[in-house]
């Protein structure tokens, strides 16, 4: 046992640096990427497609749509109204 | 006919039902009363709990493996989806075409939140260690703090499948007792004015970024840590399906009637895993409270993390949404926003929670690919 | 190239049709007509129609066993869900899904007319004997009398599996003919007055009775006679999932997509079973003859304990009911609410039937276990 | 043949022995369950809860939710309003 | 724990990454590209993209094949399907119920053309074996021209496995390109005064008729030609289910679900068998070559017989419509109308282009039948 | 490879032959069968059953819902409207 605690602790450190190590990575190639898409786009069209606003909620797993609408109707009178078309994927906040 | 009746008596299953099996058929009846009264996770923890009952009642052979002549039970057919790593990854298709990636594309930095709360994963690898569990066992418990099911499942059926019962139940139930585990954790290790931080709303993300995300996830995740493909693979592959906007159709599908019936195989075939035999031993026991601990530890995990993000931001990031970053998505991120409301009516952290969460589901994916790559 | 033309004749299968798998073909155009025409269980009997006919079709080899360095047909592959016995319980489990057991919670006793009228099932078995099957193949025959298909398929695949094509196809005609199977012996077994019996209203059923009643009957029905578990599990656990109000993604897809397509896939191999070789036997006229016994004697059963029933109550059951328990749900429960109101207008006896026509699924099941316990 | 003919006589007395035995053990159990149930739901919320009234019928297997919904309309004609809310899981007549 | 480091980063995709896996990375990219963007038949090319992104990040054993005490990859495991022949069938079983075969029973002659635009298969089976491809191989390649890509997957599974990711992509691609492909070829062969004719309104079709249909063609079809049996007999038991008017539940499980499942598992299997080693050799440069000629010879094949029909009766018939006999259903009919509205506005010729298209289908399978009958 | 070549050109042949076999068989069967059906049909009932009317088009494989929809509206006003249902199966049309 006292073998499987040293690979254990070995593993606990191995293990989070490497977990640490790949979403680093992913952190930066995902700025990277989004840099990249944000330079094209905005060199592409400066006004031509209008890109979805504001709240980024996430509609997850085993969640019903009827939950959905509730929320997204109530969140509709939250959000501030600048004319702009915005679109909701919700979270239900359960109490 | 007297002797073919008491034939057939001998052969009920009353007459060999052991205390143990009685036993496993009343845990099995709590199984469901949490499922069904509760609401603990009842998608999955109700077919598990059926498993459990329909594997304990004696002679019925519903798990019986196949012999010379004889077919095999049901749910011994349906498990081999199980065995052979197929359920898991299928069901992590329909979650990746259930989640939307864009509160981590556009908040980055919130990946990290889903890698600290991978802590309870290896520090409740090494407290089973210390309990005497062996490597591959200590590992499958550790993997109950990612919070994420399938994961649990995929990783448990490689490295200790008789222990996929309890594993799977614990991992089920303290994701549905998230939101009595977590508060406490939170408010011990935040101040009231770090609770209180409002966040800048995030920014908006294009179709094109979504449609890159899992590519780039696929290819980075696996190609470091290719035991993570298996799980990476199909969440993204099924996130693919969904964002690209040409395969409405696939989406749906993966989304629904796949994942439900996968669900249905999964539940009723881990639950039967659990005989009494394999269940009903100190090890289960072990297993639930290094459960809690796992989860315990993954919170402490995000939260710390949130707060030296916040100190690093100069008070931009709550704190609070580390805590999502277990995954148990999306019941993490609401608990936040729950946590958050409670200090400061009014202030909306789901979404940013949502980042860290979704997140976890990868981080939790990464920590089993080391452990699958150093034990399996 | 003239050889390798006469080659390709001889390798049609016109070459090499023999008059059976010819007169097979005229039977699956028959099975067919009653599927679309006649409209005689069509969602079972059109795939096993359909199945008897491709099986027939010489050299095409949909039913070809693999052999070394060569794969197998398509339907042999689909035919090991039955063959494994993992179709019917699948099946059961969109039933159990799609019934609602009310009407027998709210009125227990009718539960045991559920029972008598398994009598064709024991009777058409010693009839089957008589005739010259062997037991298991005379079980095998008898359990027409439950008709339940799913029920039928299982016993069937495990005691006589060469009778499948065969048993399968008149359990689904003679279910498709209830309506003029049973009303003659109703008529004949009742006098004017007993069928012209109002009924009380049933008492409303709680949900936690509903949801009670699926663990209560997979527990005491398993324990006491193991070998129905399967059935009676499954068929619960499909009805724990409509009931527990808490899973309802998975209601709907074990009501729906997987029972549609274990439905394809179990009719299409089970009438691929009947082989001309196998089907043009006077065993099929045997059990299409026992099919009808066990049908007729079944009725009988439900409708004199029906009678039994009458009188102990003080003529409060209308004994007709007695006939919906040969399970057939809900066709025969419908066929007692025709005969009832032609003897009474106005006299709604659907919702007493349907008590004892889900209590026939249970006791078919119990009834195939038994056998299965002796004989399997 | 004799001798199966007698384990078949056997099996026939025996089967219906057990099916009847399993069945009636169902019913005394399902009493006690309802009993024990709805003793509870009386004493824990006389009025609270209103329990859904009358017909109790099955809707079942294969059945087209149009059909359900005609049938669901005549029933409604048919039943006694008493103001209280009714649900019907309608099983279609066929004539 | 430096060692154990070092071996992590040895264990790292990385570190054994090829050039080859790299280029097959990028043709995965390209793929996806080709599907989202372009939209080239993306319900097939994106999971086929993604099971050769997968296929190729080296250590993922995804397609690993089981080992002692180690179980396989999840695509392996989803490759049986394929490698049974399963999943084509139940994908044709789909199709069959999506398709109205109703304009080709309204003009029986237009089946010819469906004949006819086979020869781009036969043709390009020459070319191959020009190129030096077995027969087998070649066989393979030559059943691109039928622009069926079940049937090719069906095909080629059976005779030369190895080539699957190839001729699936490449079968799937040309489908996509048909409007590129087709109309320079039409016009071509076709005198504008031809392109011009303006046919007659077809006929009605009765329900009977449109039963009859799939069972008159899996008859005549499989007792001539066995081989075809197991395409022909699934495709039209799809088309009974849909056409028999009472199946609508499996009618609609079989063109929704069922064919969505299975088309994920096709998909990512199929493209999970280009690996880097198979797939980067100079015959799937051959492939790419001989599948356009496949595509060019049976346009050319449909359009000249279409000249043939045109003249025997008395210019009625518009020699364009035998374009869609290559099947790519609908992608060809649509081809036409355009190509036709483009030389006289307002000419609707989609109707009479959808019976050569839906024979196509059946043409397709029927030659596969005979290739399958010869080098099977 | 010479005798492969030799193998295919009688394929290439006998391929074209068998398949044209098939289905120009298939052509008289539909024939005979369409006669049959529409004799009987007409002797039975004259002006029992209204035929669905002209445009037989076909709804095809992957078609989403809407683009049907949409086609159909189209269609229905280019159609002549004689007073009879015309049942639509459309396949949309892309530029
Ligand atoms: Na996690
Ligand atoms: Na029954
Ligand atoms: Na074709």
């Amino acid at each position: 046992m006292s073998s499987n605690f040293s690979t254990g602790l070995e593993l606990l450190v191995m293990g989070m640096l490497v977990v640490f190590a790949v979403l680093v990575l992913l952190m930066y190639i995902m700025k990277i990427m989004s840099a990249i898409v944000n330079r094209a786009r905005s060199e592409a069209n400066q006004e031509n497609k209008q890109p979805l606003q504001g709240v980024q909620i996430v509609s997850t797993a085993y969640t019903s749509e009827e939950e959905l609408a509730a929320v997204a109707a109530v969140m509709s009178k939250v959000l501030p109204k600048k004319g702009i078309p915005v679109r909701l994927n919700i979270i239900e906040v359960k109490n | 006919m007297l002797e073919s009746i008491q034939e057939l008596i001998t052969t009920t299953g009353f007459s060999c039902l052991t205390w143990q099996q009685g036993l496993m058929i009343l845990v099995s009846f709590i199984l469901i009363y949490l499922a069904v009264v509760k609401e603990y996770e009842p998608l999955l923890l109700l077919p598990i709990a059926f498993g459990v009952l329909l594997t304990n009642l004696p002679l019925a052979g519903l798990m019986a493996e196949p012999e010379e002549g004889k077919v095999g039970g049901l749910i011994y057919y349906l498990y081999q989806g199980v065995k052979l790593g197929i359920y898991p990854p299928l069901i992590f298709l329909g979650v990746g075409a259930m989640t939307d990636f864009g509160p981590l594309i556009a908040n980055p930095k919130s990946i990290l939140l889903g890698a600290a709360a991978q802590l309870g994963i290896f520090i409740a690898f090494l407290g089973a260690i210390l309990l005497g569990f062996d490597l591959k066992e200590a590992a499958s418990i550790g993997i109950i703090g990612g919070a994420d099911g399938p994961t649990a499942i995929f990783l448990t059926s490689r490295l200790a499948p008789h222990l996929l019962g309890a594993i799977a139940i614990a991992a089920y139930s303290y994701m549905a007792l998230i939101p009595i585990i977590q508060p406490p954790i939170m408010k011990l290790l935040t101040t009231k004015k770090e609770r209180q931080i409002v966040m800048e709303q995030l920014r908006p993300v294009s179709k094109t970024e979504k449609i890159l995300f899992p590519i780039i996830v696929t290819v980075v995740g696996t190609l470091i840590l290719p035991d993570a493909g298996p799980l990476l693979g199909s969440l993204m592959f099924g996130n693919l399906l969904r964002e690209s906007g040409v395969t409405e159709r696939l989406n749906k599908t993966a989304q629904n009637e796949l994942i439900n019936i996968i669900t249905i195989f999964l539940g009723l075939s881990v639950g039967a895993t659990a005989k009494a035999e394999v269940f009903l031993t100190p090890q289960t026991l072990g297993i639930i409270f290094m459960g809690l601990f796992a989860f315990a530890f993954s919170t402490v995990g995000g939260v710390l993390f949130g707060k030296i993000m916040c100190k690093l931001s100069g008070g931009k990031i709550n704190p609070l949404i580390g805590a999502a970053g277990v995954s148990a998505v999306p019941m993490a991120a609401r608990v936040v926003q729950k946590v958050g409301a409670e200090e400061k009516p009014g202030n909306f952290l789901l979404m940013h929670a949502m980042g860290p969460n979704v997140a976890g589901v990868i981080g939790s994916a990464v920590a089993a690919g080391v452990l699958l790559a150093r034990l399996g």
